[in-house]
């Protein structure tokens, strides 16, 4: 146990940076540029029942300090992430995967979940309720603290490993959603999905995005990713893994002590294919400065002043 | 890398050579990524040139990104991923191939036909163009030994029209830049086999984010990655 | 009526740029800057029936591409500015200004506007049923359409003016809460204001702002407000003023695309106290870039592709 | 304005002297903020020293935005709103004034100190600094013929305490910038009567947001605006 590990639903990270879903690939984009071991894990990019390719381009957007997407969950679908996916992470990272997994109806979400139960490589299932792009998709689950609830039990009833629900901060109340995720037996919540955003291309007088509106991720959430870290963590018993314009090792600390166990990186990724290493090794550093012993240590460290 | 020339071509059009590594670059039509002060997302720009620790790349001033760009003075450090996407496969040139380029799809044109020509090969250049005044590297592609053809929309300089109103009886293959219409013009119109490069907004340009995925008749591919440049073979238009 | 004239709610503005509520005091700190008469017109300090300091500070903190705040509504109350401030204002400002309002009951906001209702300088009256900085108060009418529309009924009984709902965006579906105020009466709406947001201090391990939390704005938001303007925009037959982090020529134009009948100019003022003279004189050439001639003409184009 | 010079005084105090327009500045104590590349709000700096055509100011590097400014170089331009908030009143320091200084809250002092020297004041500068290696400026304090004591918290140098620990016997009157506590504690331990600077994170800088407000005697004052200088009379702490 080292200064940087943590606990994340009973497996131990190295450290607690994550490269986030959809940001990552399957790992081995960036394992040619360098040992993604030293990472905490990754969740990797967010897979369904069946092959997707997405949605249509323009997919992506800037905006002040942070961008726009509008992906749409392209991926070759569960069976073959299983088949080819998998076995070429393998060759690249020894460490359990955090599987992120999205769905278009409960009996979507159990059977990938299911077939992603079976592989040892998958330490964590991170349920993706909230994704903003796929109209009529993701995003209902995710808003309604019942419907939520209910992707989480018929997940929970298919596999053993720790199932994280991934919220989605366009709601008014992310708490409600959070507890209710809670009491159908989640082992872990991640959060905040994107922020839906759009741009228009003055020119054209037409969404940036073909797909009209996508997410918004970057340091320009951060702020409010960090309010709802805050918040949820102030209210649940179980993990929260915080994310959301996260880019570098000081936001990962402000992160844990707003209650974060965990910390996922996004956006940055793209702009620096490096961005989680560099994190990782600037953290020890960062926390000397705030006189941090061990990050483990922290983790809500930004609730204690209530209490006094 | 580090800006030693930053120079306008055109009254929009600059040329800019930055000093650095240069090593990971592999084949002409690949492109760097820089990344500007102020902004989020890199900026990808397709090589033009190659030097011993140099990359020369042309760009247009269309938004506020490229307006930074063209401010940029002799000296300044820019932060730059290099050798990115998969460039042109040379081996089908043949001995007569024919390199059409349009607007700010002519600069890969050049560093594919310095190539070329090192093998020997007669290249003839079709560069198209708004208008006259928009004309830029011609007589550096002739400087290469190439014949070339301008073709301009307003007929104020060479052949009036596209570059597909230009198009040679005869070449061995072609290769082929520039913005999605003449992309689809030629490729319904040229004759033979060839290859080319297409353009999408990107999100981290080294194929990470699938954001610049495109449908190919052999599957998959992003543009930043298994792109920019794609067989004719393997091309299937959306819509 | 210039290339920049627009029409909001039967009152004709010079230009469509408005300074904010809360970002140009009652006017006068600017006045001695340059003639505020170059303004379409201005949402004066958010206005209480009673006095307010507003909440303890810091109420400021520094975020990407924006700033927090959680000032909290500090203002004289309702009485005090009509018999100080208004007289002050009418010195440097010689058009109809728009009355920000906010309240706790439901009779607060009709007491307030009732006495505003009778100032002739009042052109507008814009009903802030989202300040997220005071517990228990504005937030809880803005997230709740019945609610909201309760505010609107009672404050149209006692005003003959124009009612400009100011909407929330901190809610799932802003589209039902602003056609509810719709149907309730109100005359037009403004959105967005703050997100909410929160940073915690590295080294106190506390929040910066002594409140907690604080309202995000600046340009980090611009692409979710673009967004919820697009969406009511759409939905609503009312004008819709648009902001939420306003800061050029450029992003005027965007956000009338995308259906803003005006445009709120907010954070940018504290960063640049000359942005709304400098936006106004920039509009003409951002216009002809994109080969606009008059700015009404262009309210809403971003929907047009929509029919085709 | 523009960047003419930027050096250490100490390990993480800077002085930087800014040439432009400073006529909008009218008394010691009043300050200039800056904008910086990439940081959304400005940074409020005391005015330290007033040239013809230049204002000096000294900086404590304790964040990213500091930082930045520390690693400015001459010729470099900055976006600066000058002459912002109510200064210090010399109406009232009558012929023996007391400046009490800490740590950052010094710089405003030398100016004031100039400004009353130059009455024919005989001004005494209390200096307080957490250890030796902190200390900046006494030479320049002497050099304006004031009589100087230095405190230091660990005693390294000079009085071992707080600037409270070194409270001449008698003075005419007295003014103060420092660190909150330390305000707290002059305002209880010093007789008679002053001006204190406050410092308070602020959004505009102008007067506009009310970001900085406090309670006083007479009514909500703004720290930007009505402030940085309150009189003692009119001081209500908060808690």
């Amino acid at each position: 146990m080292g200064r940087l590990s943590v606990d994340l639903c009973g497996i131990t990270l190295d450290n607690p940076v994550i490269p986030a879903s959809g940001t990552f690939g399957y790992g081995y984009e960036f394992a040619g540029l360098y040992d993604i071991n030293c990472l905490g894990t990754f969740s990797f990019k967010g897979t369904t029942r069946h092959p997707r390719f997405g949605n249509p381009t323009p997919r992506i957007a800037e905006a002040p300090a942070g961008m726009l997407n509008s992906v749409g969950l392209q991926n070759p679908g569960v069976e073959k992430v299983i088949s080819e996916e998998l076995p070429k992470l393998k060759k690249c990272f020894r460490k359990p995967v955090m599987a992120n997994v999205s769905g278009f109806s409960v009996e979507d979400y159990a059977y990938t979940c299911a077939l992603l139960d079976k592989e040892e490589q998958v330490g964590w299932l991170e349920v993706n309720v909230s994704c903003p792009n796929v109209h009529g998709g993701g995003m209902s689950f995710g808003t309604d603290p019942k419907a939520a609830a209910q992707v989480v039990r018929a997940v929970k009833a298919v596999t053993k490993k720790p199932v994280i629900l991934k919220l989605t901060p366009n709601v008014t109340d992310i708490v409600s959603v959070a507890l209710a995720c809670q009491e159908a037996g989640a082992d872990g919540l991640s959060l905040i999905n994107t922020l839906l955003g759009m741009r228009l291309d003055l020119r054209t007088r037409k969404p940036i995005l073909a797909n009209t509106m996508g997410g918004l991720s970057g340091p320009a959430v951060f702020p409010v990713a960090l309010r709802m870290v805050y918040q949820v963590a102030g209210a649940v018993s179980i993990p929260v893994v915080g994310m959301g314009g996260v880019s570098s090792a000081a936001d990962v600390i402000e992160m844990m002590l707003a209650g974060a166990a965990a910390v996922e990186v996004g956006a940055a990724n793209l702009t620096d294919p490096f961005a989680c290493k560099k994190i990782i090794d600037d953290l020890p550093a960062e926390m000397d400065k705030y006189g941090i012993e061990r990050l483990s240590d922290i983790i809500g460290g930004g609730h204690a002043w209530e209490k006094t | 890398m580090t800006v030693a020339e930053n120079k306008p071509l055109t009254r929009e059009v600059y040329r800019m050579v930055l000093k650095g590594d240069v090593s990971a670059f592999t084949a002409p039509g690949q492109f760097l990524n820089l990344k500007l002060e102020g902004r989020f997302l890199r900026r990808p720009i397709s090589l033009c040139d190659l030097g011993e620790d140099s990359a020369a790349i042309i760009y247009k001033v269309v938004g506020q990104g490229t307006a930074q760009m063209a401010a940029m003075q002799p000296g300044e450090k820019l932060d730059v991923l290099t050798g990115l996407g998969n460039g042109y496969d040379l081996a089908d040139a043949g001995e007569a191939p024919l390199l059409i380029g349009g607007g700010v799809g002519v600069p890969p044109m050049y560093l594919l036909a310095k190539r070329l020509r090192a093998q020997g090969k007669a290249v003839h250049a079709l560069l198209g163009f708004n208008k006259a005044s928009e004309i830029f590297y011609e007589e550096e592609f002739r400087a290469l030994g190439c014949t070339v053809t301008i073709a301009t929309a307003d007929g104020s300089y060479g052949v009036r029209g596209f570059v597909t109103d230009a198009l040679p009886k005869s070449y061995s293959y072609y290769y082929c830049c520039g913005p999605e219409p003449m992309l689809r013009a030629v490729y319904k119109t040229a004759k033979g086999s060839g290859q080319l490069s297409f353009e999408k907004r990107m999100g981290c340009g080294f194929g990470a984010c699938m954001g610049c995925s495109c449908k190919t008749i052999t599957g998959y591919k992003r543009i930043c990655k298994e792109g920019p440049v794609l067989r004719k073979e393997e091309i299937a238009w959306e819509d």
